[in-house]
């Protein structure tokens, strides 16, 4: 088991290196963008796969998570706080040294959080609403549950879209690059930027990232832990009955699968400059939903194939604007004819859902 | 009448009924007594088609009910009175009789169902008094008439009812099962499907025993109720010491 | 072992369980019978931690557990298997008896994501422990099949073992007969014998009257939620109160 | 808050608040018979509207909005033809994401065929600035066409299910599916008749609604989870719940607009939706005994 799981990583690590290497010789590097976004895209969907897939807790508000990670960093790192400079709060993080000085366009001094805290601030806020959300609303089943959910995405969506804090419907723009690490010995810093000459070392990072986030989940989920949240999925009272705390199990599942969505979040919204609100809209929610689904559910790999391939062709502009109704029609198409993700019939519903799009454009 | 051989039954891989032969003729009243587990309700959801057969065949009145759906062969003449009573609870008792003739209604037109509220009325007189009472209001033994009185207005040809008798009072099952006793004299055949296998047996022409999804012994009522055999269906068999 | 001490349980107004008291000894087998809507199964919820009773107390291996969550019962030492087999979709037969080894194990969230080495060692425990109780049950070939696929007779000993595999002190059984036929059935009471055997105490229910009587050492009757009868099964089959519940009164003696 | 705001606020609250009556009824009647909850029911009140603004080029208004409710009720019966009747004993969860995938694709046609463009229905007497004077308010008498219609459909539909044979097969469907096959009620059609019933209640309330609120391809989502809400609150199921639940909810929104920003204001019915889940999920109108014996 742990030998194919290990052969399949090496194998994606090396698809990844090839797919680099291929637009560089065919001059198509500009899809180094897309693919470079559709790994964070992806990072949501297979945080979303363990808790719908495997633990069987189904979330409409992911996409508010993201938006919570996005839009905090990207607000800690652009809001000046040089107005501010003078309370004992700013004081207190200029000595914690989170804080750094730079100047905006026009010149102006500005004062702003470092990514680094920025990011970790960010997820450890979606953490903490995870967790205080999740105390309830885990306890509620199915249409309920599914209510409480897209009622929380929601709910962040209208606060992005109201609060001037997060630039209402403008979104926040000009959210600084993020330093992961600062060049030493000669090599060059690494920063999660848009420049156009970051473009490959950013490709790096994101599909290095989602694959050690999908290293971590492939690991949870063949473990203690793991098993126990699978088991929650098969029969909860049976479960129980083996031992298993299930309410804590599924906090755990839906704290962790909220972080991951946070830190796709902060990282595509240091990646693409900032975000806006759309990215809180119950439509994402429902999209990383569908991508789940069409992975085949309790499939990571096929949830990260899916979530990476279908988002990098959706930011192409592959589906033009029939982009929306295409992740519609693929929940049902999926839903009605593959719920469980069989492989064989997964492989069936996918071939339609192939043709439907095909016919649809 | 109802005429069943070698049928098999049961939920997903679960196999309820193993090579199951019975017939119910016209006029009598068959009981089919049974432990808890043995089968006895799969058998009744096998025959009204609320459960697929997986081999074998059932035929009612020459007709094969395999692939029908269960309200066709309602609507054939064949009712259940299911177990637990499974009256509209949140309806009145004159609207479920009401609705217990809606196959009646579709045959023979509107007039037919009022006067076979009329014929339940006179059966159950107690249903009468409470007409306009919300059926889950009433005493378990008023919903079981009720029950029975909803499947008899489809004017059957066949009464099949499943353990009638569960979580009654002695006094209440009394009456019950005079009723059942007044139904063949009008003529009705009845399956009855009963775990009190002392009262079923008294009342009944015939009867089968199951145990664990198999017929175990058949025979004329007296007979059966005779046998030792049938004590040892309900408490197992004695150690061999 | 277990002590179930004047329970009531009502549903609104109606009397599930009424006044019932009954201890089980370490290292019997003791079987609950009765009608149907006697009660046994929401007995067997209220002592696996399902349902709180209204009022009483259940005691199990010297604590009062009434009220508390199943999987803390559990991890006190009692297992249970279910009537209509509770198997987890998507897991192996070997996985789902690995879920077993939850509460005699450790390894927690992060452990379980960065695989440690000492996270690896247990798993290797879980996994040949689990793999033991495969065997014992004759079911090893088909470990690696998913469990919800497999005959329903192998479906019931996965179940089993899954419970086996918590160490339990006490094992509920909630029909282990239901569905199977007379070989199996027979197979399935040497089974409970042998983990009578092991040391593991026994409280079952079961429609299956022979089975009940051939291995138990003592039974319960339940009728309308209370507890008419409780004795050895020679002294349960003569009991007119007993054969009166089962066979029903007499029309001329009412 | 002078009086005359007092009553304004009032009026405007009942106005929406019935709305989402409709609409919550609407999930109840799919969820009665099928216990389904039809997340595409928030699209139907949408298609209504947007189908007799179309109409209204080609025929006069009241067979306009007759034509919207009834092309509304065939796309309902529709969906259930196509994506549920067929489907044997699906999990919630399946249930759940095929509706949510039909508003999808539903909102996503209604972009093709009608743009981004916000829509109404002309006024049904008179025009935005007519208005009638009752007693210390003013109101438009669209206002009183809400009130009118919507009041009439829940009349209308307690008669329908009280007396009329379908809607006695329709409850018994509800009250117990399995009792009601035994019936030789076909269990099915039910539901596609709970589906067009539901469709057509929910068109019927977004014609009248349409020269108040506006009509957008997106304005079925917001609606949905307002009526959910409504129908939480009253208790799944139960309608006369869901009018009184939809009135409070309606005149909570209309006074928060003191207290909170206008922008805000959803996020108050999805706050009170989500704190009725956690604490009374079977309504505050129900009790859980209630609760099992349903009623319309």
């Amino acid at each position: 088991m742990r030998y194919t799981k290990s052969r399949a990583i090496l194998c994606l690590v090396a698809l990844v290196i090839v797919t680099q290497l291929l637009t560089r010789i065919t001059g198509t590097s500009y899809y180094l963008t897309q693919l470079t976004m559709s790994a964070y895209y992806a990072l949501v969907v297979i945080g979303l796969t363990v808790l719908m897939g495997y633990a069987g807790q189904i979330s409409i508000g992911h996409a508010g998570f993201f938006a919570i990670g996005g839009y905090l960093s990207a607000a800690l790192t652009t809001h000046n706080l040089i107005p501010l400079a003078g309370s004992p709060l700013v004081q207190f993080l200029g000595r914690l040294g989170v804080l750094v000085r730079g100047q905006d366009i026009y010149g102006e001094q500005l004062l702003t959080v470092t990514p680094w805290a920025a990011c970790l601030a960010a997820i450890l806020v979606a953490a903490l609403i995870a967790f205080l959300l999740g105390i309830p609303v885990l306890k509620l089943k199915g249409h309920y549950l599914a209510m409480a959910t897209l009622g929380f995405g929601t709910i962040i969506y209208r606060i992005a879209l109201a609060s001037d804090y997060f630039g209402e419907a403008d979104g926040i723009s000009e959210v600084p690059g993020f330093t992961l690490l600062p060049g030493v010995a000669g090599l060059p810093p690494l920063v999660v930027n848009g420049d156009f000459d970051s473009r490959v070392q950013n490709y790096y990072i994101a599909w290095g990232v989602l694959i050690i986030g999908m290293v971590l989940l492939l690991n949870l989920i063949d473990s203690r832990v793991g098993r126990a949240l699978r088991s929650i999925h098969g029969s909860e009272e049976a479960a129980e009955a083996a031992g298993v705390d299930t309410a804590r199990c599924k906090l755990q599942v839906f704290v962790l699968s909220a972080v991951y969505a946070a830190l796709a979040g902060v990282l595509l919204t240091h990646y693409n400059g900032g975000l806006g609100p759309s990215e809180a809209s119950v439509m994402k929610s429902v999209r990383y939903v569908a991508l789940v689904a069409v992975g085949g559910m309790a499939n990571l790999w096929g949830a990260l194939v899916m979530g990476a391939g279908l988002t990098f062709l959706s930011l192409r502009g592959v589906f033009g604007s029939f982009d929306d109704a295409v992740f519609g029609a693929i929940l049902i198409l999926v839903m009605l004819f593959a719920p469980d993700g069989i492989l064989s019939l997964r492989l069936n519903g996918l071939r339609t859902c192939l043709k439907r799009e095909s016919t649809d454009r | 009448m109802l005429r069943i051989r070698n049928m098999e039954a049961g939920y997903g891989n679960l196999r309820v009924l193993k090579n199951i032969s019975l017939h119910v003729d016209g006029g009598e009243i068959v009981t089919m007594i049974g432990a808890n587990g043995a089968g006895k309700t799969t058998l009744l959801h096998t025959i009204i088609g609320l459960v697929r057969p997986t081999r074998g065949e059932v035929l009612f009145l020459g007709q094969d009910c395999r692939r029908l759906e269960a309200r066709r062969i309602v609507a054939a003449g064949c009712a259940l009175v299911p177990e637990g009573r499974q009256v509209f609870a949140t309806m009145s008792v004159e609207e479920n009789l009401i609705l217990g003739g809606h196959v009646l209604q579709q045959r023979e037109g509107r007039a037919a169902v009022l006067r076979e509220l009329g014929h339940q009325y006179e059966l159950f007189p107690v249903l009468r008094e409470r007409r306009q009472q919300l059926a889950g209001t009433l005493s378990g033994g008023e919903q079981q008439m009720l029950a029975m009185g909803r499947a008899l207005m489809s004017r059957p040809r066949l009464v099949m009812m499943d353990e009638p008798s569960t979580g009654l009072a002695p006094l209440v099952v009394r009456d019950i099962f005079r009723v059942v006793v007044r139904l063949r004299e009008e003529g009705n055949t009845v399956l009855l499907v009963e775990q009190n296998a002392r009262a079923a047996l008294g009342i009944a022409d015939r009867g089968y025993v199951l145990e664990t999804g198999r017929v175990i012994l058949q025979g004329p009522a007296g007979d059966l109720l005779a046998n030792r055999d049938v004590q040892r269906a309900y408490l197992g068999r004695e150690k061999i010491a | 072992m277990l002590e179930l001490e004047r329970i009531h349980k009502y549903f609104g107004g109606l009397h599930a369980v009424n006044d019932v008291s009954f201890r089980v000894e370490t290292g019997s087998i003791k079987a609950v019978i009765g009608p149907n809507g006697a009660g046994k199964t929401t007995l067997f919820n209220l002592i696996a931690g399902n349902l709180a009773p209204s009022s009483g107390v259940i005691r199990f291996v010297g604590r009062e557990i009434q009220g508390m969550k199943p999987h803390r019962i559990a991890a006190l030492g009692m297992a249970r298997t279910f009537q209509n087999i509770k198997l987890f979709h998507g897991m192996t037969a070997l996985e789902s008896v690995m879920v077993g080894r939850h509460v005699r194990s450790r390894a927690g969230f992060l452990a379980g994501m960065l695989h440690l080495p000492s996270t690896w060692r247990e798993e290797r425990q879980i996994r040949d422990r689990a793999m033991e109780l495969l065997e014992l049950l004759e079911i090893a070939e088909f470990a690696h099949v998913e469990a919800t696929s497999l005959a329903f007779g192998q479906q019931r000993c996965v179940e089993m073992a899954r419970a086996l595999a918590m160490e339990p002190r006490l094992l509920l059984l909630d029909e282990p007969a239901a569905g199977l036929n007379i070989y199996e059935t027979a197979e399935v009471a040497r089974l409970i014998t042998r983990i009578r055997d092991m040391g593991i105490t026994v409280l079952l229910v079961e429609h299956d009257m022979s089975l009940v009587m051939d291995i138990s050492d003592e039974i319960v009757v339940l009728s309308f939620g209370e507890k008419i009868a409780e004795d050895v099964p020679r002294a349960i089959q003569q009991n007119p109160e007993v054969i009166r519940i089962y066979l029903g009164e007499d029309e001329e003696a009412a | 808050m002078t009086a005359d705001l007092f009553f304004q606020y009032l009026f405007a609250g009942i106005t929406y608040g019935i709305m989402y009556a409709i609409v919550a009824i609407g999930f109840n009647i799919i969820y009665n018979t099928t216990g389904i909850i039809n997340f595409a029911q928030g699209e139907f009140v949408m298609l209504g509207g947007m189908i007799a603004i179309s109409l209204l080029h080609f025929v006069p208004l009241p067979l306009a909005v007759a034509g919207g409710v009834v092309i509304t009720m065939l796309v309902g019966a529709l969906i259930e033809i196509l994506f549920i009747r067929w489907l044997d004993n699906p999990s919630v969860l399946r249930m759940i994401i095929i509706t949510i995938g039909l508003s999808i694709l539903i909102r996503e046609a209604a972009l093709h065929i009608w743009g981004e463009s916000i829509r109404s229905l002309p006024y049904f007497y008179g025009n935005e600035i007519t208005t009638i004077t009752l007693g210390p308010v003013r109101i438009s008498p669209q206002v009183l066409w809400v009130l009118g219609v919507c009041g009439i459909v829940v009349l209308l539909l307690s008669v329908f299910f009280k007396v009329t044979p379908l809607g006695r097969e329709m409850r018994a469907c509800a009250a117990n599916r399995r009792a009601a096959i035994l019936c030789g009620i076909n269990a099915r059609n039910m539901v596609t008749f709970s589906f067009m019933l539901s469709a057509g209640i929910g068109a019927l309330a977004g014609c009248v609604m349409s020269p108040i609120t506006y009509t957008q391809y997106d304005s079925g989502t917001p609606l949905a989870i307002k009526g959910f809400t409504v129908a939480i609150l009253g208790g799944l199921g139960n309608s006369m719940g869901a009018v009184a639940a939809g009135i409070l909810l309606g005149i909570i929104e209309a006074y928060s607009i003191s207290f909170v920003p206008l922008a805000f204001q959803d996020a108050i019915s999805i706050t009170i939706l989500l704190i009725i889940l956690f604490v009374r999920p079977h309504g505050l109108f129900g009790s859980g005994e209630a609760a099992r014996l349903k009623e319309f």
